[in-house]
């Protein structure tokens, strides 16, 4: 299995990425520069990682999704390559129109660092597959630009669809909609997420459910391969 | 040439920011405020002359990057 | 282009400097310098940048230990932490700007301290932040609070640099000056170490990162000035932080630094262009050339004066080997980040300046860094001193009403409103984050890249001082802070190795404040010898004062240590039923001079802090290192505002557990209860590991007492009897209440 | 009444922001633009019905609150 995560000037969950790829899920990991025109071959999964692209200037993630390497990930998307964007990483793929809807910043206007705890949706999907309806999982959220948004008719079909992943679980710490935390496109091969699974996935850390999600997109990876 | 984009809210998405200012307003004792809303300017200096022209390159540019439209509405004023 | 303004006394005088340093500058050059070398040699000898009035008291602090890499002098301090690895840090302050646009303020803040320390080759990996704000209900207040968070946030966040610990307190003093002190630290290989001496006549000069703006021009001279009347007027100096521009200098700084080109790098932090340069060359015992105009510009007709003194952020200079400036221009370049040969170092010693051709300034390197004057500055203990130590008189209350209120007080109270704005996980390194546990733990990265390591060490740090003590007792205040900071350590399993401090006072030029600065350095430097932990780093920030009414003296202190093992650090709050709840160090020290307490119930400041007591400090903080390493310890905090009994509130509300404490311990007494500058550190074991504590207490030759058993849903003491719930709502909204926030 | 209160950084102080749309724009092909600044706009509804009140009340909540004078201008307009 190759993991590859993507670089843009301002990332600054690349290495987190890299890190729990390579030495805790343990696969081939590659770092992608956003000016490289091809993914490397053979990407089993991609990675967009959180920070702050191009400082969020304008919108968080609005000029990021113009980076070459976003051709390439979305003919990868279109031929059912698998992609998670972890926060900045769902802010860019929802801009790039990867996902659906749009993302504004917090409620609250501050930017919130906090550990929550979040329902699983569905477990039909590559990212949550080996997770559980009914085991609510714990990581930190760190954004500033976390509110959720989409128009009735959207929402609808993400619901009808069952492509919303999580919900914040007590608190909706972003005035998301509908408690909004991830959801995936419309094909189930792209997952969004505000929350940072890569910070919880180690017991140093505080919480392994994070990990959870790396290892269904690997279970998967292996079933099919 | 100089232009200026007023890129808003669309109607019906929350604007709690908006809110908040208003709520600050009042606080400050500044009661005649009825609703808040925020959105952003962009000014831009081109290097078009033709005002037809320059607009045409500004609508591009507002659906393209500066505003996104399914949360955002935007105007373009040349000054 | 616009006439120059005539050289003479008047305009030396405007620029900052005395009619006795300006007689010394025409001496030394034997004419009347060119409105730009007044420009530069003004700044150079500001306070700020020279340390005239510090820096003859400076030089008696400890600075040297077998671990020290690099001491006061550089950008930052480095020690040694094994395998190959250090640690570089440092602390500064951004008070006068951030009172004047706390957003920016404290941005361009803690933008400048992460430079400090990647100019040194090191990638920061953490950052704390020691803050002092006024009375809450000062109308200003609020928006003061709220924009030095978001803006230490906003430029942390950014820059991928979690924000794992820090403090706020607030004092009345600190109305007309906040105080906002930030730290970084940094991870390097130990043979890696950049420094800033320029060397190899020949060799390019090259200017990286931002376009130089009119940004701050005069901003070093601002910080050495007390606030007046007209410090509105002076209000355009303000920067405005960029970091994303920043976060591509450091990983262009820190690819660049993988190749064999740099001599000498040397950020440009408060006077600029000017200051970077005359302090390269002056280290290097060399001269500059530069020529003005080929520095990148974002303004439009900018004179040399103004491109020497801006204090546009972002920006660096380095000297490189030949041939270097295309590595640069190259790396630069995929960063989309200016970069360009603006000069070369010469063998005259003199700094020269030209635009165009044409000579604008001409200085010896020498005589604007090394030259600039020292004053020993009259000091005098202030007339109320031994009104001052008076011991208080309390009223009679009980003990829950007075636990519940020290619980709100805006000092003590919950900072998580705060810390929640600051991202503390980024990095996957963070072992102990805010409000987790008395220090701050990240664990060690093998290098400057990944976030892991590859075995279990952890590096510590805190950052402390009580400015009430300081008042009270400058000597004995500030070594209670080392104390307390390193007792922090302690408490997660590290031992002190080294600090940097940021000396906060009022004019240098008022004998009390003199006397107090003194007094503080002295007690700090001896206070770092006893703990072994040398001073390698640090920053004066003087002139803390509005209309003659200075601060509190504040000369924070940050340590760091090395935890051996992450695995077994405990955290704050009680973790364990039935865990036995000790007391480690003497609980008849504690005193209620310059406590919370007494200035709740009198409201003023009062009574002479106890003589610090480094034997028994030492044998408390080995104790508890050495019970950790042994894996004993559920959890550790030690009694520091407010004192034990709220120390031991905090554990239940951060473990969210109830607490029966034997009522006979403290026979009641409110010096017992409350008091401070104990060396106590509150912890707990489970019940099978009690003799092995002892034990190790009784080894190290430090007093040991059973306190009591965690359980339950309250804070359980004699008459006392608190839900933690009720504890926590006190404690969550104390600050947030006070500060009109909620 | 309906007013607008266009705030904007002042002449000289550094746009981060700014500049990385330029950035962008220009490698989106908009080649024309050469100077990005972005500022916020504030849309406000007043109870005030005379325009001179509206206009007073406005500037004060501009030093006040709305804009950050220390680095930013403001300019009004009722509609
Ligand atoms: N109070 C202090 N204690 C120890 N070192 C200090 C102190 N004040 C300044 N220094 C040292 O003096 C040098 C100059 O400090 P400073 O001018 O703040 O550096 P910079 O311009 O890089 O911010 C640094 O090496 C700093 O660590
Ligand atoms: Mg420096």
């Amino acid at each position: 299995m190759k993991i590859s995560v993507v670089t843009f000037p301002g990332s600054n969950c690349d290495e987190d990425a890299v890190h729990v790829a390579r030495n805790i899920l343990e696969v081939d990991t590659v770092s992608v520069w956003h000016e490289e025109l091809e993914l490397p071959p053979e990407t089993d999964l991609v990675i967009i990682p959180g920070g702050f692209s191009y400082g969020d200037a304008l919108r968080a993630g609005a000029i990021a999704r113009f980076s070459p390497i976003m051709e390439a990930v979305r003919s990868y998307a279109e031929a059912g390559g698998l992609v998670i964007g972890i926060c900045n990483g769902f802010q860019i793929l929802v801009e790039a129109g990867l996902l659906p809807g749009a993302m504004l910043p917090n409620a609250s206007q501050k930017f919130i660092c906090k550990n929550v705890l979040l329902d699983v949706e569905t477990t039909e999907s590559p990212f949550t597959c080996e997770l559980d309806k009914d085991s609510p999982i714990g990581m930190p959220i760190a954004h500033h630009e976390g509110r959720y948004y989409i128009d009735a008719e959207g929402l609808a079909t993400l619901k009808s669809n069952q492509q919303i992943a999580f919900r914040y679980r007590d608190e909706n710490p972003n005035g998301s909609l509908e408690s909004i935390a991830g959801i995936l496109n419309s094909t189930k091969n792209v997952l969004g997420m505000m929350p940072h699974p890569e910070r919880a996935s180690e017991v140093l850390l505080g919480s392994i459910d994070g990990l959870g999600i790396f290892k269904s997109v690997k279970h998967t990876v292996e079933v099919n391969s | 040439m100089q232009a200026r984009m007023i890129v808003t809210l669309r109607q019906g998405v929350l604007d709690p920011a908006g809110e908040a200012v208003k709520g600050s307003l009042a606080q400050l004792g500044f009661n005649s405020v009825e609703a808040v809303r925020l959105g952003k300017v962009i000014d831009l200096e081109l290097s078009e002359t033709n005002e037809a022209d320059a607009r045409a390159k500004l609508e591009e540019m507002g659906n393209k990057l500066l505003a996104n439209t399914v949360i955002e509405d935007f105007q373009i004023e040349l000054l | 282009m616009s006439q120059k303004p005539e050289v003479n006394v008047e305009l030396a005088r405007s620029h900052g400097l005395t009619d006795g340093e300006y007689t010394h500058i025409c001496d030394s050059l034997g004419r009347t310098p060119t409105y730009e070398e007044l420009g530069v040699v003004s700044v150079m000898w500001s306070e700020h940048c020279s340390y005239k009035s510090s820096r003859l008291h400076l030089k008696k602090l400890p600075t040297e230990a077998d671990w020290v890499l690099q001491g006061p002098g550089e950008n930052a301090g480095v020690v040694d932490v094994g395998d190959g690895m250090a640690v570089c840090f440092k602390m500064e302050s951004h008070n006068h700007p951030s009172f004047i646009e706390p957003y920016q303020g404290a941005a361009t803040g803690v933008g400048g301290i992460m430079r400090d320390v990647f100019t040194m080759g090191a990638r920061p990996v953490a950052n704390l932040n020691s803050l002092r704000f006024g009375n809450p209900k000062n109308p200003r207040m609020r928006f003061l609070v709220e924009g030095v968070v978001a803006g230490i946030g906003g430029y942390g966040n950014c820059m991928g640099v979690p924000t794992v610990g820090g403090e706020i307190a607030f004092d009345d003093s600190y109305n007309g000056n906040i105080l906002v002190n930030a730290f970084t630290l940094g991870v390097l290989k130990s043979d890696r170490i950049f420094r800033s001496a320029a060397a190899g006549i020949g060799n390019d000069v090259v200017y990286v990162g931002s376009k130089t703006g009119r940004d701050g021009i005069h901003g070093a001279t601002m910080a050495s000035e007390e606030f007046g009347e007209d410090s509105e007027a002076k209000r355009p100096r303000v920067q405005v932080g960029a970091p994303f521009t920043e976060k591509k200098l450091l990983e262009a700084c820190l690819e660049l630094m993988k190749e064999d080109v740099i001599v000498a790098i040397q950020d440009m932090g408060a006077a600029g262009l000017t200051s970077s340069s005359c302090e390269m060359a002056g280290k290097g015992g060399l001269g500059i050339e530069i020529d003005i105009e080929k520095v990148p510009r974002r303004e439009t007709g900018m004179t040399p004066y103004e491109v020497l003194l801006s204090e546009s952020q972002e920006r660096m200079l380095m000297v490189v080997k030949e041939g270097g400036a295309e590595v640069v221009e190259r790396i630069f370049k995929k960063w989309k980040l200016d970069a360009c040969v603006i000069g070369r170092i010469t063998n005259t010693g003199n700094v020269v300046v030209k635009e165009n051709g044409e000579v604008v300034a001409d200085l010896p390197a020498k005589l604007v860094s090394d030259e600039a004057p020292i004053y020993d500055r009259p000091s005098a203990p202030p007339d109320d001193l031994s009104e001052r130590w008076i011991t208080p008189e309390l009223p009679h209350r009980s003990v829950q009403e007075r636990l519940l209120e020290l619980l709100e007080q805006p000092t003590i109270a919950s900072k998580r409103w705060a810390y929640e704005q600051y991202d503390s996980s980024v990095r996957c390194g963070t072992v102990k984050g805010p409000g987790q546990a008395d220090a701050a733990v990240i664990r060690m990265p093998d290098d400057e890249t990944s976030p892991s390591g590859s075995n279990t060490k952890g590096i510590a740090m805190s950052v402390d001082m009580n400015g009430r003590l300081c008042q009270l007792d400058p000597g004995r205040g500030a070594a209670h802070g080392v104390l307390e900071s390193a007792r922090n350590l302690a408490c997660v399993g590290a031992r002190a190795m080294a600090t940097t401090d940021c000396l906060n006072f009022g004019s240098p030029e008022r004998s009390e404040v003199m006397w107090s600065f003194k007094e503080a350095l002295e007690g700090m430097g001896q206070a770092c010898s006893e703990m072994q932990c040398p001073v390698i780093s640090g920053n004066v920030s003087f002139y803390n004062e509005t209309e003659g009414a200075a601060i509190l003296p504040t000369p924070t202190v940050g340590l760091v240590g090395v935890v051996k093992d992450v695995t077994k650090v405990p955290g704050q709050g009680f973790s364990d039923d039935g865990d036995v709840v000790l007391a480690l160090g003497r609980l008849d020290t504690a005193s209620l001079a310059g406590s919370e307490l007494v200035l709740l119930e009198t409201g003023s400041l009062r009574g002479r802090p106890n003589e610090p007591d480094y034997a028994e400090a030492k044998s408390v903080n080995t104790s508890c290192i050495q019970a950790i390493e042994e894996g004993l310890l559920t959890s550790a905090h030690d009694a520091s505002e407010g004192g034990i009994l709220v120390a031991i509130a905090e554990s239940c509300i951060a473990g969210n557990k109830g607490v029966h404490l034997e009522d006979t311990r403290f026979e009641n007494s409110a010096e017992a209860l409350f008091g401070e500058t104990s060396n106590v550190i509150v912890v707990t074991t489970n019940e099978k590991n009690i003799d092995r504590v002892l034990e190790i207490a009784r080894d190290n030759q430090c007093e040991i007492t059973k306190l009591g058993q965690v359980g339950g849903e309250a804070l359980e003491y004699g008459d006392v009897s608190v839900s933690v719930d009720e504890l926590r709502t006190r404690w969550d909204q104390g600050m947030v209440r006070k500060l009109g926030i909620l």
